[in-house]
């Protein structure tokens, strides 16, 4: 096990990737020159040089699709659009060709490629560049969504997602860069079929992904100090989702919180808790609870940033309040 | 009739064009019988336009069309009966079936589409050139595409990249005149398209499209600047859609007059009469051509008839590649 | 009560919207000369003038942005995008704009649009015309999502949805378009607030929008038919969404199925299932099932489209497994 | 020095583009002091562009601009205080501290932002002049946006909407030769910018941006031709961008020497020289001048420093417009 941060971790993957096959090749807004928005490819323009790291045009409309042309003449291109804010330029692409073509041929064409992307909010940046849209991706036939939360994840999903066949979303939260962690070395590349308990526990599950695992863990730390033990299920992977880890968990806790960044009406914290109703209904003490973000534009001003988000203290008060309902 | 031209060419354009034409009057029929369903776009009139340009790319060369695509199918070399069979919605269709009208692929003549959002091709060709490029293929990417998706934001993103890259895209502007219901004046502030491309430095060339020998002569030259390295070129071929839009439209938008003199230029009409003129065909050579599609139709249509369904159990197949064995599952 | 067909229902709302209020004009591809890919503004070209009659060039993402512009700037756009499926292109400036710009500028601007389109699938036109994305919409906080049903709601709704301040999106099912339905004239402008009962029952509750309305009133009738009886809620309105109206009737029959026709994994039918497990989770006498189209795109033949789309029997037999179970 | 501008006019251009300037750098310090969150992008450098073209509009033109809009919005006439109450994020900003530095707003004087997503500001400000023309109002949309947003979908979109229905916007590029790390040479085939106009039929020039009186007086020929019914223009602001593109920005994309010649040409001191050339300008005026500023920007943090934080329970008002009372919910 080896500490380092998130961005290192994506770099590490990044450079394995492109070290591992010649058909890979990282495309996107200020990739090369710049050295990536989030400095995760700084330096890659020299190490591989301008074929393999391409500044694109502001146009994500055009250079995702570009990607998919890529992969479906045998090119295994990672396309990063800046942030999932810029995304919805692409949505066209992605949701007509990307996860579509493939089924709609026939099973003629494949197109393996990667998208990644920064998502959420929690630094400021105001209501039009904090969304978190992983949820909406999650609903699309055709395409794998992974929402990577550990630095081992980040570094091994990025090389578990080249060996997909079919187009893989990754949403790297922009919260989590500079954080560090423990890498574990040996996955790689880790398993794109299951979901982790990343603290066990047998009162209550707490589900979550992405940047508010942390938060979830956070306050299953502070709950533990109350005597309360939350297990914390990392999804991981939100499709395909793996919810039979889910509800192993929940028939164990018999209760359970989702906590998702997403705006809570449609959010993918409902369809987690739709399937623990289809599936553990009978397990369950009390209904499943939700913490989602405001329905709000996310506001600038720290004080009113933080309210709109999931924080810990928000999901501890909601277990206390599931457990004692 | 221009001596460069030799006789079985110039028949077999003849030949392509009402290849075209009767199986898509074979189609309107079938739609109006209900054994087509959904959308279906003709291509009657614009016939010229396809036939001219598919013979300039080599097998290894890369096709994107749009919902307007049965001439490109056709022509490229995809068997009528599995593209029957597709707007039967069969499995021995193009498609299995699941595309129709709009969505005819086939990977082994490299035809990607039957795409059906307007503009959406274009940055899956500038894409497919790219790959070519990386890997120092000499291919070209012919991609094909409306006067209205001229409109579209990716018209501009994917010229302007595919000239950054010096991309082997060959951009092939059909300008029928009309988006759907929509003039071209009254959809383009700039109705000259050709004159677009000087905005991202790519050149480009305008063309009547009703005749088949400019549509090839100016195609060829175009292949030929794109697979040599010189990066993209736009071709405009100045065409006409003598049929409705759509099987739904009541096209109000132009009149019967203007249609009917459009149809003066006939590209099948006015390339058979100047070959005659030429000596070039008989009217029994034309006869036997015709005999030759009918039955290819006819062919065609048995085999679409005679086809299965596509299986319940498939409706999922292919959302995902099955890996392993490992199919990633599809709910309901 | 007169009867008329849903189109007509949709032209007399617009047609009642343009002799209303000088300010309000309609805008899309091919509205005018063409009449409305779906007829719905034939005539109004020659009978409200270019002014007021608008076609535009295809270009989503302005045309919709010009709406926005043009309701900032004191007009009353009902832009008309031909089919959900295009409003892809212009989801940046809806969920960027249109939605946010009114909390963001700290209330300073209002942008009272009103966006209409076509949804959803049954009419074999393949993978790229066929979806159903209202639950996407449904997430946006911002903006008011309807999904009307019924003629009333067709002509009414778009009338209520001139009334408000801010940015309205109207689905209009495309299958609905040629059915005839009852026109309730004293309903003008619509209340924008509640769901709707359609059909009174005890044993359990269907709730569902749009066009899948009809499956489940047809599903009724057969089931009552068993001697079962359902009770058909019609969400009218999916943001904001009325769940109390889903809570009174599942309070009552303790038994509820969602039905929608957008895909199953984070569909708005799980939004429905997880506010009921909310709300009434006590009140259950089983899990809340959902009926929703198959995660695939949909395919062109009618046999596959209507294997991947939720109907009647499908919907019956999923009561029936509820009521066993 | 034109004899045309008479000194008052040359001393304002001067005070307004130092205004921009030293209220930048004590943004610059102020983030530096946390004070400021987020992203900042300074205007450093490309200040005679929104100070030469600011006053071709009257109060009753709108204005549209980007995330980089400090100097736009000050000299459009928002006061010092609300801008920098804004950067605090308090409730006396100019949109009561929601938006921050990409998302000044402010009804009084028409300016609708203060858009941070590329190119989106463009459909805004085209439907802003759709209205005005409507309304049979003489009314222009001045739409600033930079050399970045030429290469998105919405800026070939909106110039030919525009164009098409004769609309009263002016676009204006802000070509500082950079979008973000990638230059100008590495994001558009076409370097010309206002060579792209005539795709649409749009009529264009570009000018030195760095020279406040060319600007003004380019924009105010170009504010003539929109006011008086002709549809859109385009004018191209070639200028520069002294500092980073935002305060995480390591500039690797570009050498020091490259900036520093381009600071030869800062606009500031040129047209300073300039007037104290021609007499216009003294030491002392000079010297007022910057105390005047410095007096305003201190007002302004301390009305930024007592301003109130937006309370906590409105975090939702005016996601929806409270009517009759009536406030649609937002959840949590
Ligand atoms: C993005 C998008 N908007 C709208 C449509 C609906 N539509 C289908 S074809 C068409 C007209 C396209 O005109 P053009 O590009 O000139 O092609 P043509 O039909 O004339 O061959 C429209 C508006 C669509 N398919 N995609
Ligand atoms: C659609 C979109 N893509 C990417 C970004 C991230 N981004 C912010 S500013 C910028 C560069 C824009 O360059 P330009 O338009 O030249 O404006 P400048 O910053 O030079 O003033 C980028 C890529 C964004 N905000 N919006
Ligand atoms: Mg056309
Ligand atoms: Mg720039």
């Amino acid at each position: 096990m080896t500490k380092i941060t998130y961005r290192e971790a994506v770099r590490a993957g990044l450079r394995e990737a492109l070290q591992g096959d010649p058909r890979v090749f990282l495309m996107g807004e200020d990739v090369g020159k710049y050295g990536g928005t989030y400095a995760c490819s700084k330096g890659f323009l020299e190490e591989f040089g301008p074929e393999r790291i391409r500044d694109t045009p502001l146009s994500e409309s055009t250079f995702v699709g570009a990607g998919i042309g890529a992969a479906l003449g045998g090119m295994k291109p990672i396309v990063e659009v800046m942030t999932v804010n810029f995304s919805l330029l692409a949505l066209d692409q992605i949701v007509n060709n990307a996860a579509t073509i493939r089924h709609m041929s026939g099973g003629q064409f494949s197109i393996p490629l990667v998208v990644r992307m920064a998502t959420g909010a929690g630094r400021q940046v105001a209501a039009q560049h904090s969304h978190s849209l992983e949820g909406w991706y999650a609903h699309i036939p055709g395409i794998t969504v992974l929402a990577p939360a550990t630095v081992t994840d980040a570094r091994g999903m990025l090389l578990a997602a080249l060996q997909e066949p079919d187009p893989v979303f990754i949403f790297e939260h922009a919260y989590l860069y500079p954080l560090e962690g423990e890498l574990d070395e040996s996955a790689l590349p880790v398993d794109l079929i299951h979901a982790a308990i990343r603290r066990a526990g047998s009162d209550i599950s707490l589900i979550t992904f992405g940047g508010s695992l942390w938060k979830a863990l956070e306050a299953a730390d502070q709950l533990a100090h109350e005597g309360i033990s939350a297990e914390v299920v990392d999804l991981r992977i939100l499709r395909p989702l793996d919810i039979s880890t889910v509800w192993a968990s929940v028939r164990k806790t018999h209760r359970a919180v989702v906590i998702d960044e997403g705006w809570r009406t449609g959010s993918f914290a409902a369809e987690v808790s739709a399937q623990i109703m289809e599936g553990a209904f009978f397990d369950l003490d009390s209904p499943v609870a939700r913490v989602c973000s405001v329905e709000v534009p996310i506001p600038y001003p720290k004080h009113l940033e933080d309210a709109a988000l999931p924080q810990p203290e928000k999901i501890a008060l909601t277990v206390r309040n599931v457990l004692g309902g | 009739m221009d001596a460069v031209v030799d006789r079985d060419h110039a028949l077999d354009l003849l030949r392509q064009m009402l290849r075209i034409r009767r199986f898509e009057e074979k189609c309107a029929e079938l739609y109006s019988g209900g054994k087509i369903r959904g959308f279906l776009h003709l291509y009657i009139g614009e016939e010229a336009v396809a036939v001219g340009a598919m013979p300039c790319f080599t097998s290894e060369d890369a096709i994107v069309g749009t919902y307007r695509e049965h001439g490109h199918a056709l022509i490229r070399g995809t068997p009528m009966g599995p593209l029957m069979a597709e707007l039967y919605g069969k499995a021995n269709g193009c498609a299995r079936g699941r595309g129709g009208s709009m969505h005819f692929f086939d990977a082994t003549r490299r035809f990607y589409g039957g795409l059906a959002i307007v503009g959406g091709g274009l940055p899956v060709a500038v894409g497919l050139a790219l790959a070519d490029n990386m890997q120092q293929r000499r291919r070209v990417t012919a991609c094909f595409f409306g006067d209205g998706a001229v409109a579209e934001g990716e018209f501009h993103e994917s010229l302007n990249l595919a000239a950054l890259w010096k991309l082997p895209v060959l951009f092939l502007c059909e300008n029928n005149l009309y988006a759907m219901g929509t003039a071209l004046g009254r959809h383009q502030s700039q109705t000259d398209i050709a004159r677009k491309a000087d905005a991202y430095a790519v050149p480009a060339e305008a063309v009547n499209g009703m005749d088949v020998l400019e549509v090839e002569a100016a195609t060829r030259k175009a292949v030929d600047f794109v697979r040599t390295g010189h990066g993209p070129y736009l071709l405009e071929y100045r065409t006409y859609r003598f049929r409705a839009h759509s099987m739904y439209d009541a096209e109000l938008y132009r009149t019967k007059d203007e249609v009917a003199q459009w149809k003066q230029r006939d590209p099948i009409a006015l390339f058979h009469q100047q070959l005659r003129t030429e000596g070039y065909v008989t009217d029994a050579d034309l006869d036997n051509m015709e005999t030759a599609i009918a039955a290819e139709i006819a062919e065609a249509v048995s085999f679409a008839e005679m086809s299965p369904w596509e299986p319940m159990e498939d409706l999922t197949k292919d959302v995902y590649t099955a890996k392993n064995g490992f199919h990633r599952s599809a709910q309901s």
